[in-house]
Parts: structure tokens; C-alpha cells; sequence
């Protein structure tokens, strides 16, 4: 434990760092990058540790302001969610030095790295605070740090309602989160963690929800993930990286942790979980199909891959709660992997979009087209992370849905509503990664594929070495995990150790298949190449031309002609309409000689329209109404008092 | 030695059964039609021939072709054919097989939207819209199989004492499955009334629009897969429809392939006999199989204690 | 001689009426650094009263005291710079009406008699009037007079309530001076009816002057119309003070066994002025009016916080302080702005982060600060309120309390964004002064150390000031 | 034989009744200027038995002469000097205003006997007068347009408070010096009223106070 505090430490002089020395912006840049870096390598120690010898659950605790201890444990889901903490966020720092290039803005980037390092600290620390108050103040500085990375650009005014939503949304589900501790607390009258299991059941379903909630608008569940397409845009990309890579996975975190500690083998738990989880995920795939704005479908993808790794979890509670163990096992097994994965195809797939950002300035599909000749190594990388998010193997994304679908299909023998429940879980996975594939197949192949759309789009050029080297890295990983699960698959074993219900299962035949798995991979890569060099064979001497695409018969097609996102997934946001309501806007055709006329359509968010139609604006109305109170004249302020007098001495 | 056998079998005789879909169409019309050799000598053409590339193109645009053609060889490779143990299986391979064939899909898809056209992005969409649809059908059906025989592999579902075929006493819901999976088959493999592989609008098409710029050794590998694609679906039908596990393994082959002969010709008579569907109503004939199948997984509520 | 603690300002104030400005404000400064001293040596329980039947240093009342003085000394630095800026007529009056207020909260915190208490909260009013009043515009009289005659009509209230205290000891056939802390000692013989009557009086009364809705209608007007160091004065230490008449009624009630009684009707007025705060902050146009709810809704808290006992009460004492420490910097930031752009209206300024940076700085973590984060201590405070409100199952009002506070939050962080980083064309009037940027700075850092070390002492003046109502940290 | 107290308890209630519906400012200030005075004399009456003090003797001179002469001064020169009309202008009429107060002393009347306390010397009438003018002041501030007139509701209002606190508290309990204290507070608060209303209405050239209604949400 005092290893990772050094970490820590050293991870804050990293954030400080900057502050002292912005003046020389380059060495800034590169100093606080290895310090971070140094930091986050040496945290990897304890977490590491912690996982590979079972059982060591170290705790630390001290006063603090007379009737709080702030103490800290580190089991196994701890340590297992410090790795993605500890292993991108230095790699988003080291992005970052060729992202952010406004040598002008050489303070602000300094403050950006400061509140980096924070939220950094402060996720690690979310994830082992092991009593109420050191939770909630961990948590409360992450989403306070988070916020101030978020408004980086707030000379835009989007971002700033980015950042305006984010916040509120933070504090709302913190307050929610204090509101279930609070309860647990009413029952116990102890801060830590340790009593939380002792609270009658009925309580635990409402804390359950509670935190559910609380921790589910982190992590962006449905329909409280509205925050999330506007706050990742936002930010700048390797901020995106760590948000949606790393920090909602501590909304993932908080859920397991308070379902751990509450230690009911309930099955209306594995239910919320479970339905949520699948509606999250099918809703998310498809606004993120809807959207052509790189980075927001991306946001839209991370509510997706939130919605799987729900599923997960929710199959694994079904499955302790009707004491199937191997569906518990895998079910928690395939969401702490799918954890791992996610944190980093996503921030390898939002560095990426940074890169294009950076270098077309745009982030709009519809205007990109052409960027693989263009931008190579991004190009590749970002192709290696559409495939993984996909989850298609042999790339890791398949190996986390594998894990959740073997551990649904456990689900199948059973009764009932566990049975349908895990039918469902199956289907709906399915369909989520059908969609993610035309989801990544519209942003690789529009984006990357074909020609330029727009002239900025054709003049981008390839990303700085260390983007470049950063999104080489998280590929390269995508493709290990993929094809040597293994290790990996042990490492999310050995984080669910401590999720208690779910330790005792043996997967030691499960090993077995995933070396299974890993020799299909294998062998599907050998006969790919073997393939490839068939292929290479064949054409052996013979001529290879060039020319247009074939135009079926058009003679003079051009760029604009090219198929964009919007009528990519036209059909397939119909299918799900009234689930996701499209805004078309037309002006028609009038005149006998038309003039020109616009159409245009918008993909919505149903949570946010819904909420905002239904909710947000009869509310508002209603407060904008009451406003009438204080209309100014005096005489009736004085009848205030005397109404407040009189009502109060008829009630004595 | 004998999967091996099995397996190489396969890979000649699929072009030879696709052939048969033409000729029967060809007799319904009242027409000769190509000899059945057609789709050998049309890959031996391809295979001779150089190739022309798109300058909008890639190396996605290559590589499409390969990994969609090797994805299928991949799965067949898992499937018992002919009650003949596959070269390759282990429990749970089926997920990863399913999910091999969207890894070639994902590459056919790309690879079609490399060349810039606007007629190959929408076959593409198309593609990828209608396969979403037909995997939750199929995904359906491996849980159904799941709760019927506790196996998670194609050698597991079709061999052995417990595999699942209309023999056992679940039948009636195989029917529904049947049904279904005929369904997939014309859906996945782009047959009448889902797409018409003959039509001669791109518009109206959904894979043969998508290779439109293919040409080469590089088509050859795409018709190869294709057919491929077609035996496994018939395959997984075929299964289904009897048990392989005769004593005399010829005479296992014989009946597989007549069988397989049979959905073809099926599958020929579908194509006669029925027109295209207007594209808006393909997501509803799709769904349709997933209505039987959903319903078929219900039902094993009732036979399945 | 503990009285010296309200007689130095009062013989510093008459002085600096009469002397000229220039060592007016030296005395104000002067006069706020001993004040700082005594209200020390007040705690450390040093000094003892001369007047012990009207006067004692309570625990509650010290840490008001402490509190005031702490605060004011910044104000009093603050406000040097901000008068020279400003070129205000008749400084001298409101040097002199700076240290007459200071005199008569700090009287207020001293105060053990009932009546005593009365008189010097009804001082608090008319001493304040000329700093609300000090810019003589349309609006500051406005402000002035609804100040001046709300409160003068419930406090006249709170006199009838006092009157029916003393009634209810008549009742009770007891003969004790009329002091809180005698009272409290024979409580459980005192008549409840007029007890609770009086009780009803008293809160309206002092509710009036604390701001509790919907007595609550003066304070917006006053608290954006005044000059900025005023309305810190205002915001930060004089609804303290009308909190300490509210607390000790309570503490009485409680010692009666009414306790439960008067708990609820504390948690009623603390929501009602939540909500109505709540209301206010959505779509406000004017920051410093945005401030003056945002007091309202933080006392609804205090009073709530108080009322739901154990953990809460704690909290509320822990709130009572970070508030005023926060809110105080924010006014003093506020006045940075008001200078700046020269406008109140939230439309009329943006861009904060870069026109006026360090204010910027203030500004938000001050509002970061009363929003309820780290490291401010009203992130403690709030937790402590929620988890104590659940403690003793209050769950609806609970409910309605985070509703609230998100609901406060989500409008006031809208203004705040705004005006922190919105597009804004124009000049920057009055440059910020390293003078007028310290105080608000050092108040927050205040806040900040004491969210992550508060003195023992400190720790145990708390405890004793809420032992009385039931309040601890084991609750 | 009449008791004195209630005779002036009688005079209270007259002069409430007469502010209530008096239509001019001069006359509403001298109906206060009397009703102090009457205030001031009650305690003396109340408890004749108790014997009178030197300190409560000195006090009663301090009470005259800050309510009976120093605020109504107070304000007859504040009303002088700031030209206000001379009509009171009601929200509510004044033959309204009157039936407001007989209901009001029904309703204290009421009160009174379902308190059923015992008061110092049975004096139901004191509670009575004091509830009645403590409402009719609330009555005054709320539906008076002019500043001024709040400011004598406001004091109406104290009077009434000052009665309850006569028939309530005993003396040896507020031992004068208080009082006093209270007696200034009054006094000076009456004062900073005045000083405001003068600059109101040198603001806004009239102390009608629907003028002041621009501070609102």
C-alpha cells in the first residue's frame, strides 16, 4: 500500500509540475508526462501484486477532522480496476504531448495536466476508498477534476454546455450516491464498508437503486447517459481517452462494489442490472449508428459497451442468485474483462479521432472520406480498434463477449424467468454486435475508406510520433488479448476472487477452451496468411491496373456521390424508430423554378428528448410560474409573515 | 484422415451444388440453362486473369476477399458433415465461429466501401442492416440448441447419441428452427426474395453490388466463399433434417449429400417461384424467422423441465 | 470583561463616524484585528462576562463569534480597497456603521438574555440600514426600506414570541432570571403550549431576519443592492447571528422535551427556503441576487441540519461556518465583478477566465466550494446532513432536500459558466487589485484547511454547542 | 366603580378603531401620539395592589416621552418636511377597514376565552386590546399604500406587543433596563425610518410605497 501512495504522490507532482514550469511548454509537456508516467508505472506494482497473489488485501486507514478515518483497501476488484487507470491514462498523457500543440495556450495545457493528474489520482483512489466519506470525497474530486478537463475549450460554447450537462449530471448522482450510503449508514451507524451487509433486505434493494442510479449516471447508463455524447466531444481527445476508457469504468466499479458489499444473493438485483444493461447497450449501438459525428458516436459507443459490461454483471448476479456458479463466474469474469478491453480500443479509437480531428478539423463523417492513404499508421490503428470494439476475433473485444455469452448460455438450463432473462442477455448481445458492426463498418469505411469528401479532409496529414506510437501500442495490445487470452482471462479471474458469491468456482476446463480459442485465432491468422500468399501467388506476373471506380455507367461521378453515414444507416435507424426518433427538416419544393432547398435530418436521443419534452419543460414552466412570489410589493411580504404566523398557530 | 477427406469433398463439390440452384431455375423457366460445371469454369477464368484496382481503393479493398474467404473456410472447417467428426472442435466454438463469419462480413463491407461508389456503400448498408437481423436469429437458435442438448458445438449439436436432428423428440420445435434457418440461408447468402443475385440494377442489389470492382483471382475468392457459405447453411439444414450416424460412413455421405441436393433445389424452386420483396419488407421476412425461432425457445419452457 | 468584545467596535465605530476617512479606515482595520484578539481570547474562555445575568461566552455564541469576527477581518481589508475604488459618499458613515454592526452581532452572540438577545438583533437591523442604504440609488432605498421594516415587523415578532416564553415560565410556577441558560436548567417545567407558541413566535421572528422562506423577501433585494463587503458582512455573519436566536429557542424546546415539535417546524421552514431558493437560482439574472438565494437555501439547510439531530447537527454547525467563509469570499468576488464589468446582470459579463482571471479563480471555487465540493468543507457538511437526516428517518424531507440541492446547483453552475467563460465584448472597468483579491482567497483557503485539519479546539466547541439539542457524531 | 385600567384599555381600542378609519395622515399621527401615551399608562393601573416604584415611575416618564412625544414629533416633522398629501390611500376602504377591526376584536375576544389563562388580575379586556392592536397594525402595514403609514402600523403593532408584554411578563424579570433597551431600539428604528422615507421621497417625489416594487424576480 505504501507503494502505490508513493505512486500517487508522484503522480500529483506530476500535475503540479506544469503549473511551475509552463513557460517552457515542450520540456512542460515531456516532464510531466514521465513523472505521470513514472507514477502510473510504479501503481501498477501494488495493483499487480494484489492479483497475482490471491488472497493479500492490503488496508490502510487514518484520522481524519476528528469523527471520519479515511481508510483504503485494495482486494482484488480494486486492484483489477486500477489497471486500466494505471495503464492508459499515462499512455493518453504521452498522446498528448503531439495533441495539444498551442504553444500559446501553453498555461492552459498546463492547468489541463494538472486536473489530469488529479483525476487520475483520484480514480485510484475511488477505487480503493474502503469506508463512506473517503468514497464520496474521492469520487467528488473526480468528478469535480473530470469537469474542469471537460471545459478545456470554453471559448466554445458548446463545450461549455457539454460541460454544463456533465456537471450536473455528476452532481446529481453523487448526491443520489450519498443519499444510499446515508441509508446503509441509518442502519449500520458505521462509516466503513465492511458493515454493509448487515442492513435488512428490504433496505438493500433501495440502496441497491439508489447506487444504481448514482453510479449508472457515471457510467452512463440508459437513460441517464445523456451527459456522455456531449462531455467526450468536448473534451480534448486524450481526455476523452481517459473518460470513456477509464473513468465511467468507475461507475462500473461503484456497481460492483456496492453489490459486493451488500452480498444478497438476490435475484431482483441480477434483473435491474440485467434489463438496464440491455437496453443501455441496444439504444447506445444504435444512436451511435445515428451519429456522424466521430467523436459523439463514440461517446454513443462507450453506452454500449456500458450496456455489455451490465449484462455481464447482471447475468453474473442472475447467476449467483439462482446459484448457477459457472454463469456467475463468467458472467462477472466477461465484465471485468470486457473493462479491460474497452478502456483500451476506446482510447485507442478516441485517440484516433483525435488525430483526425487534429489533422482534417473536422468530426464529421459525412465531410472525411480517404484518411487511410492519408493518415496510415492512424488509419490502421483506428481499423484494428473498430474491429475490436466489434468484437469480432481475433481481436480482444471478442474475448470479454465471449466470456458474457458463455456465461448466459450457463443461464439457459435454468427456469423462468432466469431462463428468459438469459435468452435475452444472448439476444440482445447479439444484436448489439451485429449493430456495432455497421456502426464501425460506417466510421472506418466513410471515414477512412473512399475519397475525400471535403477538401480538408484531403489536405490531413499523418498524426504526431507520439499519437502515432501511443495507438501502435493500444492496437498491438487489441490484437495480443485477442490472440493470447490467457493471461488476461486469468487476470479478470483473479479480480472477481473477492466478489465473494462468485470466487469459488473452478474454471479450470474454461482454461482449457480458451486455449481452445486461442489456437482458432491462431490458426485463422496462419490461414489468412496462407490465404494471402495464395493470393499473392495467383497474381504472380500478372498485370495489375488502375483506374476509376466502376461508376455503373455514370460517366462523371464525383465525391459527393459517395454514400454518407446518414444514408448508411438510414434503414437501420428506421428499424428502431420510435426508439430513436429521427428531426427531418425540409423546406420543400415551392416555386415553379425551385431555388434551393435544404433537407436535413438529426438522429435524437429519445432519453434526451423525452426527458427534456416531458420532464424538463413542464418543470421549468411550472418554477418559472412560481417565480411570482417575489413580485416586489411589500404590503404582500408582510402577508407573508402573517400567513406563516397564522398557519403555524392553527397547526400548534 | 477422414475429416480431412470430408472436409476437402466440401470445398470441391460446393461450387458444383450452387450450379444446381441455376439449372433448376433454368427447367422452371423452361430453359436449358448453363451446364452444372458452370461455377468451376467460371473460377478457373477468374483465377487466370490479372486484376484492375480503383485508384479511390485501399488495402482494405484487397484484403476483403481474403479474410471473408477465410472465415468461411474456418467454419467449415468446425462443421460435421456427413456425421464426420469436423477437423476442428471444442466446446463453445460455435460463438466464435458466428462471429468469424462477422469478421468476414465486416471486411466484405469495408472493403466495398473502399471504391467510393455510391451503389457499393448501399449494398454495403444493406448487407449490414439485414446480417443484424439474421444473427439474432441465429443466436436464438444456438440457445435453443443449448437447452435442447447442453452442447456448444456444431460437432456437439449433430454427432453423437443427443444430436439434434427431426428424429428426436423435440421435433416439432425443429420444424419451427428449419423454417427459420431456411429463411437465414436465402437472407446471408443474398438468394430470391431477399436479394436477386441475377438482377441487373445495382440499386435493387445487396452483395453482388458490393463486389462490383472486384475482378481477378480476387472475385474467384469471393464466388469461392460464397458458394462455401451456401453448403454450410444447407449443411446446417441438412443436419437437422436426418441423423448421420450409420454405421457405413458412404452411405452417411450419400444421403448428406442428396439431402443437400434437395435444399438446392429448394432453394431453386424458392427463387422461381417467389419475386424479390420490396427492400422495406426484407427486415420483416427476417424477422420473421426470428419470430419462429423466439417462440420455439419459449416453447422449450413446456418440453425442457 | 467579555463585553469588550462588542464595546471596542462600538467606541471604534463612533470614532471613525466623526474622525475623517483616512484614519477611518485605519481604525476599521485596527479595530477588526482586536476584535479578531478578543473574540480569541473569548474562546480560550480567558475573559469572563461583568454582566453575567444578560452576557455569557456559549459555546454556540462563541463559535458564531468567531465566525463574525473572522470574517470580518478580511471584509475590513477588502472593503479599504473597495471604498477607494468606489469613491464612496458618506465613508465615513459606513466605516462607522461596519464596526456598529460588528458591535451589535457580536452583542448578539454574547447574548444570554432573551430580551438582551431581542434588542441587539433589532440593533443589527438599523446599524446595517445605512450600509444597504450607502449608495442612495432607487434600488438601494428600496432595498433599505423593505429591509428595514420586514425585519423590524418580525422581529417585533420575536419580542411577542420572547413575551411568551417569559409567560410560559410564569406558568410554570418558576422564578429564574430570563436567561437561555437558566431557562434551559428548568425547562422541562416551563407551561409547552406557550413554550411552543413562543417558539412559533420566535422562529417567524428571527426566521425573518435569517432569511427562512417565506419571511425570506427582503433578502435578495438587500443583499444585491448593497455594496459588496456589506452584503459579505450580511450574508456571511449577520444570518448567523439571527440563526443563534432560532438555535438557542430550539436548544430550549429541546431541553422541554418539545424538541420533536419544534424539529419539524424547523425542517418545514429549512425545505420551504430550500425550495423557493431552488426557484429563484433557475433563470436568475443577477448574480448577486444568485448569491443572496443561494444564503437562503444554505440557512434552510442550517435549519434543517439543526433539526434532524445527531450526525445532522454536527453538520449543520460545520455548515454554518464554510458557509460563511464561502459565501462571504463569493460577495468580495462578487464585488470584484460588480467593479469589473460594472454591471450586476449575468448577461451583461462573461469570459471571467480571461478578463478577470483571478477573480475567476475565487469565484468558482468559492462556487464550487457552496455547491458541495471538495476540498470545501460544505462537501463534509452536506454529506453529514443527508446521512444524518436518514439516521432518524426523515426520508421525505430528505428526498426533497437533494432534489433541491441538485436543482440549485444545476441552476446557479449555468449562470456561473456563464459568466465565467460566455463570449463578451467590452473593457474591463476597474482592473482587479491584489487588496480586494487576498480576502476572498484567504477565506477560502480557510475553508479548504479546515475541511482537511479543524483544531481540537475548535472540534470541541462544536460538540459542546450542540450536546444540548442531542447533536454528536455518534448519532 | 370603573377600573382605570380598563377605561384606558376602552381608550386603546377607540384609538384603533379611529386609526383604522382615519383618512388623514395628521390625524392618524396624533391618534398614535395618544394611543402611546394611553399605552404607557397601563402597567401603572394593572396591579394596583403592587404599589408603584421609584423605577417604575422613572420609567413610565421615559415611555411617555418617547412614545407620546418623540415618534409622533418624529413623524409629524417627517411629514411636514417630505409634503407628503395628506390622504392615507387604503387598499382597503375605510368603512372596510373599521368592520376589519370590530372583527378583529370579536376574533380576540374569541381567543382570549379559549386561552383560558390566568391573567395577572383577570384582565381578559388587556389581552383583548393587546391581540386587537397587534392585528390592526399588521392590518395597517398591509393595506396601506404610504411608507408613512406602514410606519405607524409598525407602531401599532409594538404597542401591541408592549401590551401583551405588560400583561404577561411580570417585572421582575425585565428589571428596566431591558425595557429601556427596547424603548430605544423602537425609537431608533422608528428614526432610521424616517430618514429613509425622506430620501424615498426625495427619490421618487412620493413615499408611496407601490412605487417601490422594482426589486422582483
Amino acid at each position: 500500500m505504501d507503494t502505490f501512495f508513493l505512486s500517487l504522490a508522484v503522480i500529483l507532482c506530476g500535475g503540479v509540475l506544469p503549473l511551475l514550469v509552463h513557460r517552457q511548454f515542450t520540456v512542460m509537456k515531456a516532464g510531466s508526462c514521465v513523472v505521470v508516467a513514472a507514477g502510473c508505472l510504479l501503481g501498477l506494482f501494488p495493483a499487480l501484486s494484489v492479483l497475482l497473489q490471491q488472497g493479500v488485501a492490503a488496508r490502510v486507514s487514518l484520522p481524519w477532522l476528528h469523527i471520519f478515518t479515511l481508510s483504503f483497501q485494495m482486494d482484488s476488484i480494486s486492484a483489477f480496476f486500477l489497471l486500466p487507470i494505471f495503464i492508459i491514462s499515462p499512455l493518453a498523457m504521452f498522446y498528448s504531448f503531439h495533441y495539444m500543440e498551442k504553444k500559446e495556450q501553453s498555461f492552459r495545457t498546463a492547468i489541463n495536466y494538472f486536473f489530469n493528474a488529479i483525476l487520475i489520482v483520484s480514480m485510484a483512489l475511488v477505487a480503493c476508498a474502503d469506508n463512506i466519506p473517503t468514497f464520496a470525497l474521492a469520487w467528488e474530486i473526480m468528478s469535480v477534476s473530470s469537469y474542469f478537463l471537460v471545459v478545456h475549450d470554453f471559448q466554445n460554447k458548446e463545450t461549455r454546455q457539454a460541460g454544463y450537462l456533465y456537471f450536473i449530471f455528476a452532481q446529481g448522482g453523487a448526491m443520489l450516491l450519498f443519499a444510499a450510503f446515508a441509508l446503509i449508514y441509518s442502519y449500520t451507524g458505521d462509516f466503513a464498508f465492511a458493515g454493509f451487509a448487515a442492513i435488512p433486505d428490504s433496505a438493500k434493494l433501495v440502496v441497491f437503486i439508489l447506487a444504481f442510479l448514482g453510479f449508472g449516471s457515471k457510467a452512463g447508463i440508459f437513460p441517464l447517459h445523456i451527459w456522455l455524447p456531449y462531455a467526450h466531444p468536448a473534451a480534448p481527445s486524450h481526455i476523452s481517452a481517459i473518460m470513456s476508457g477509464v473513468m465511467i469504468k468507475m461507475g462500473i466499479y461503484g456497481i460492483i462494489r456496492i453489490y459486493a458489499l451488500l452480498g444478497v444473493p438476490s435475484m431482483v438485483f441480477g434483473q435491474i442490472v440485467l434489463i438496464v444493461g440491455m437496453a443501455t447497450g441496444v439504444l447506445g449501438v444504435v444512436c451511435a449508428l445515428g451519429n456522424q459525428d466521430v467523436k459523439k458516436l463514440l461517446a454513443y459507443s462507450s453506452v454500449e459497451n456500458i450496456g455489455i459490461i451490465l449484462i455481464g454483471l447482471g447475468v453474473g448476479m442472475i447467476g449467483v442468485a439462482t446459484k448457477t456458479e459457472a454463469m456467475a463466474f463468467f458472467g462477472f469474469a466477461g465484465a471485468f474483462m470486457h473493462v479491460l478491453n474497452h478502456s483500451i480500443f476506446k482510447s485507442l479509437l478516441f485517440m484516433g479521432a483525435g488525430a483526425v480531428l487534429h489533422k482534417a478539423k473536422t468530426r464529421s463523417i459525412d465531410q472525411l472520406g480517404g484518411l487511410m492513404k492519408r493518415m496510415p499508421v492512424t488509419g490502421r490503428t483506428f481499423l484494428v480498434g473498430s474491429l475490436a470494439i466489434s468484437g469480432l476475433p481475433p481481436f480482444s473485444g471478442f474475448i470479454g463477449e465471449f466470456l458474457i455469452y458463455y456465461g448466459s448460455f450457463q443461464g439457459i438450463h435454468l427456469q423462468r424467468t432466469a431462463f428468459i432473462l438469459s435468452a435475452l442477455a444472448i439476444i440482445s448481445l447479439a444484436v448489439i454486435g451485429g449493430l456495432a458492426t455497421a456502426c464501425f463498418t460506417k466510421l472506418v469505411g466513410l471515414a477512412f475508406l473512399g475519397e475525400p469528401r471535403t477538401e480538408k479532409a484531403a489536405q490531413a496529414g499523418e498524426a504526431g510520433l507520439s499519437m502515432k506510437l501511443t495507438m501502435i501500442l493500444l492496437a498491438l495490445a487489441c490484437l495480443l488479448i485477442g490472440v493470447l487470452p490467457e493471461p488476461f482471462v486469468r487476470l479478470a479471474f483473479r479480480g472477481i476472487t473477492d466478489l465473494q458469491p462468485a470466487g469459488a468456482y473452478n474454471p479450470a476446463a474454461f482454461i482449457e477452451l480458451l486455449r481452445n480459442i486461442s489456437k482458432t485465432a491462431a490458426f485463422f491468422i496462419a490461414l489468412f496468411l496462407l490465404v494471402s500468399l495464395l493470393r499473392k501467388g495467383l497474381y504472380w506476373r500478372k498485370e495489375v491496373g488502375a483506374g476509376p471506380t466502376w461508376g455503373c455507367g455514370f460517366t462523371r461521378p464525383t465525391v459527393r456521390m459517395q454514400y454518407t453515414g446518414t444514408s448508411y444507416a438510414a434503414s437501420m435507424i428506421d428499424f428502431y424508430r420510435p426508439f430513436v426518433p429521427v428531426k427531418t427538416f425540409y423546406t420543400g419544393i415551392r416555386k415553379i423554378f425551385p431555388g434551393q432547398t435544404i433537407y436535413y435530418t438529426e438522429v435524437l436521443d429519445i432519453a434526451e428528448n423525452k426527458i427534456h419534452e416531458m420532464i424538463i419543460k413542464p418543470f421549468f414552466h411550472l418554477l418559472q410560474m412560481l417565480r411570482w412570489i417575489q413580485h416586489g410589493n411589500i404590503h404582500l411580504y408582510i402577508a407573508y409573515i402573517v400567513a406563516a404566523i397564522i398557519v403555524m398557530l392553527l397547526l400548534l | 484422415m477422414e475429416s480431412i477427406v470430408s472436409f476437402c469433398f466440401a470445398i470441391l463439390v460446393a461450387p458444383l451444388l450452387s450450379a444446381i440452384i441455376l439449372k433448376v431455375k433454368a427447367f422452371i423457366a423452361g430453359r436449358k440453362g448453363p451446364p452444372l460445371l458452370i461455377k468451376y469454369y467460371t473460377l478457373a477464368k477468374l483465377f487466370k486473369k490479372g486484376s484492375v484496382y480503383s485508384t479511390s481503393s485501399s488495402f482494405v479493398f484487397k484484403l476483403g476477399p481474403v479474410v471473408s474467404f477465410c472465415s468461411v473456410v474456418m467454419v467449415l472447417l468446425f462443421f460435421p458433415l456427413a456425421g464426420i467428426k469436423p477437423l476442428l472442435s471444442f466446446h463453445g466454438d460455435v460463438i466464435i465461429l458466428l462471429y468469424l463469419m462477422g469478421l468476414g462480413r465486416f471486411f466484405t463491407i469495408i472493403a466495398a466501401l473502399d471504391t467510393a461508389s455510391p451503389f457499393e456503400g448501399m449494398g454495403a448498408a444493406r448487407e449490414a442492416y439485414f446480417s443484424t437481423l439474421a444473427e439474432a436469429t441465429l443466436f436464438v437458435i444456438l440457445l435453443l440448441f443449448y437447452r435442447l442438448n447442453g452442447s456448444f458445438s456444431f460437432a456437439a449439436f449433430f454427432t453423437g447419441p443427443a444430436a439434434i436432428n427431426l428424429w428426436s423428440p423435440t421435433a416439432s420445435l425443429l420444424l419451427l428452427v428449419i423454417v427459420a434457418l431456411f429463411i437465414v440461408l436465402l437472407t446471408e447468402n443474398s438468394r430470391v426474395p431477399v436479394d436477386d443475385p441475377a438482377t441487373h440494377l445495382e440499386l435493387t442489389m445487396i452483395h453482388e453490388v458490393m463486389i462490383l470492382d472486384h475482378s481477378g483471382p480476387d472475385l474467384a475468392l469471393i464466388e469461392l466463399g460464397a458458394s462455401l457459405k451456401l453448403f454450410f447453411y444447407s449443411a446446417f439444414i441438412t443436419c437437422l433434417l436426418y441423423p448421420f450416424q450409420l454405421d457405413n460412413g458412404y452411405l452417411n455421405g450419400l444421403i448428406f449429400y442428396a439431402l443437400m441436393g434437395l435444399i438446392y433445389v429448394l432453394v431453386g424452386i424458392t427463387e422461381s417461384i417467389m419475386a424479390r420483396y420490396k427492400m422495406d419488407l426484407v427486415p420483416k421476412f427476417i424477422l420473421t424467422s426470428f419470430a419462429l425461432v423466439f417462440f420455439a425457445a419459449i416453447l422449450t419452457m413446456e418440453f425442457v423441465q | 470583561m467579555l463585553e469588550l468584545v462588542f464595546l471596542i467596535p462600538l467606541f471604534a465605530g463612533a470614532m471613525a463616524t466623526f474622525l475623517p476617512v483616512k484614519l477611518g479606515r485605519v481604525i476599521l482595520v485596527i479595530a477588526a484585528l482586536l476584535h479578531a484578539q478578543l473574540a480569541g481570547l473569548c474562546w480560550l474562555k480567558i475573559t469572563a462576562p461583568m454582566f453575567d445575568a444578560y452576557f455569557r461566552a456559549t459555546p454556540e455564541g462563541t463559535l458564531v463569534l468567531l465566525v463574525t469576527s473572522f470574517i470580518f477581518l478580511f471584509i475590513s481589508i477588502y472593503s479599504v480597497s473597495y471604498m477607494k475604488e468606489t469613491e464612496m459618499e458618506n465613508e465615513h458613515i459606513f466605516i462607522g456603521c461596519m464596526l456598529f454592526f460588528l458591535a451589535t452581532m457580536s452583542m448578539v452572540a454574547l447574548a444570554d438574555h432573551l430580551i438582551v438577545l431581542w434588542i441587539a438583533i433589532e440593533a443589527t437591523t438599523l446599524v446595517s440600514a445605512p450600509l444597504i442604504f450607502v449608495h442612495r440609488s432607487k434600488e438601494a432605498l428600496e432595498a433599505t426600506w423593505k429591509y428595514v421594516l420586514i425585519c423590524s415587523v418580525g422581529i417585533a415578532l420575536a419580542l411577542l414570541g420572547s413575551f411568551f416564553i417569559t409567560l410560559s415560565m410564569d406558568l410554570g410556577q418558576v422564578d429564574v432570571p430570563l436567561s437561555f441558560s437558566a431557562l434551559q436548567a428548568v425547562a422541562a417545567s416551563l407551561d409547552p403550549v406557550w413554550l411552543k407558541a413562543g417558539f412559533v413566535f420566535v422562529i417567524i421572528g428571527y426566521g425573518t431576519k435569517m432569511g427562512l422562506a417565506p419571511m425570506h423577501t427582503w433578502l435578495p433585494d438587500a443583499h444585491s443592492e448593497s455594496p459588496s463587503p456589506a452584503s459579505a458582512l450580511l450574508s456571511g455573519a449577520l444570518l448567523n447571528c439571527a440563526f443563534l436566536g432560532v438555535y438557542k429557542t430550539h436548544t430550549l424546546l429541546h431541553a422541554a422535551g418539545l424538541g420533536a415539535y419544534s424539529s419539524n417546524v424547523l425542517i418545514v421552514f429549512g425545505l420551504v427556503s430550500m425550495s423557493v431558493a431552488a426557484i429563484f437560482i433557475m433563470n436568475q439574472t443577477d448574480y448577486k441576487r444568485m448569491l443572496a438565494y443561494s444564503s437562503i437555501e444554505n440557512m434552510g439547510i442550517i435549519a434543517f441540519g439543526t433539526a434532524i439531530g445527531g450526525l445532522g447537527t454536527y453538520g449543520a454547525m460545520l455548515h454554518l461556518i464554510h458557509h460563511s467563509l464561502i459565501k462571504s469570499s463569493l460577495f468580495l468576488s462578487s464585488g470584484n465583478i460588480l467593479l469589473g464589468y460594472g454591471t450586476k446582470l449575468i448577461r451583461n459579463t462573461g469570459n471571467m477566465a480571461r478578463l478577470l482571471p483571478r477573480t475567476f479563480v475565487s469565484f468558482f471555487a468559492g462556487f464550487a466550494g457552496i455547491s458541495g465540493f471538495p476540498p470545501f468543507g460544505i462537501f463534509i457538511s452536506e454529506l453529514l446532513i443527508i446521512i444524518g437526516a436518514f439516521r432518524s428517518g426523515r426520508f421525505v424531507s430528505i428526498t426533497i432536500f437533494i432534489f433541491c440541492l441538485i436543482l440549485i446547483f444545476a441552476g446557479a453552475i449555468r449562470q456561473v459558466m456563464r459568466m465565467s467563460f460566455a463570449q463578451h465584448d467590452g473593457d474591463i472597468l476597474v482592473q482587479e487589485k491584489i487588496l480586494r483579491i487576498l480576502p476572498s482567497y484567504a477565506l477560502l483557503l480557510t475553508s479548504a484547511i479546515l475541511c482537511v485539519w479543524l483544531p481540537e479546539s475548535l472540534y470541541q466547541t462544536i460538540i459542546n454547542a450542540i450536546t444540548a439539542i442531542g447533536g454528536g457524531v455518534h448519532g | 366603580m370603573i377600573q382605570i385600567s380598563d377605561a384606558l384599555l376602552s381608550l386603546v381600542l377607540l384609538s384603533v378603531l379611529l386609526s383604522l378609519s382615519s383618512n388623514r395622515l395628521v390625524g392618524l399621527v396624533r391618534i398614535m401620539a395618544f394611543q402611546g401615551i394611553v399605552v404607557s399608562l397601563v402597567p401603572l393601573f394593572l396591579n394596583p395592589q403592587q404599589g408603584v416604584g421609584a423605577g417604575s415611575i422613572l420609567f413610565l416618564q421615559i415611555m411617555i416621552l418617547i412614545k407620546g412625544v418623540l415618534i409622533p414629533g418624529f413623524m409629524y416633522i417627517a411629514l411636514n418636511k417630505v409634503k407628503i398629501r395628506t390622504e392615507v390611500e387604503p387598499f382597503v376602504g375605510y368603512h372596510a377597514s373599521l368592520f376589519i377591526g370590530l372583527a378583529f376584536i370579536v376574533i380576540s375576544a374569541y381567543i382570549t376565552e379559549r386561552l383560558n389563562i390566568s391573567l395577572p388580575g383577570g384582565h381578559a379586556l388587556l389581552l383583548i386590546t393587546a391581540i386587537t392592536t397587534m392585528a390592526s397594525g399588521l392590518f395597517l402595514l398591509m393595506t396601506r399604500r404610504k411608507a408613512i403609514t406602514q410606519v405607524i402600523g409598525y407602531l401599532m403593532m409594538e404597542n401591541g406587543i408592549y401590551l401583551v408584554g405588560a400583561a404577561l411578563a411580570k417585572e421582575s424579570h425585565t428589571q428596566y433596563v431591558v425595557e429601556f433597551g427596547v424603548l430605544l431600539d423602537l425609537l431608533v428604528g422608528v428614526m432610521v425610518m424616517g430618514i429613509v422615507l425622506h430620501n424615498i421621497n426625495s427619490a421618487f417625489d412620493d413615499v408611496d410605497t407601490a412605487l417601490l416594487g422594482r426589486l422582483k424576480d
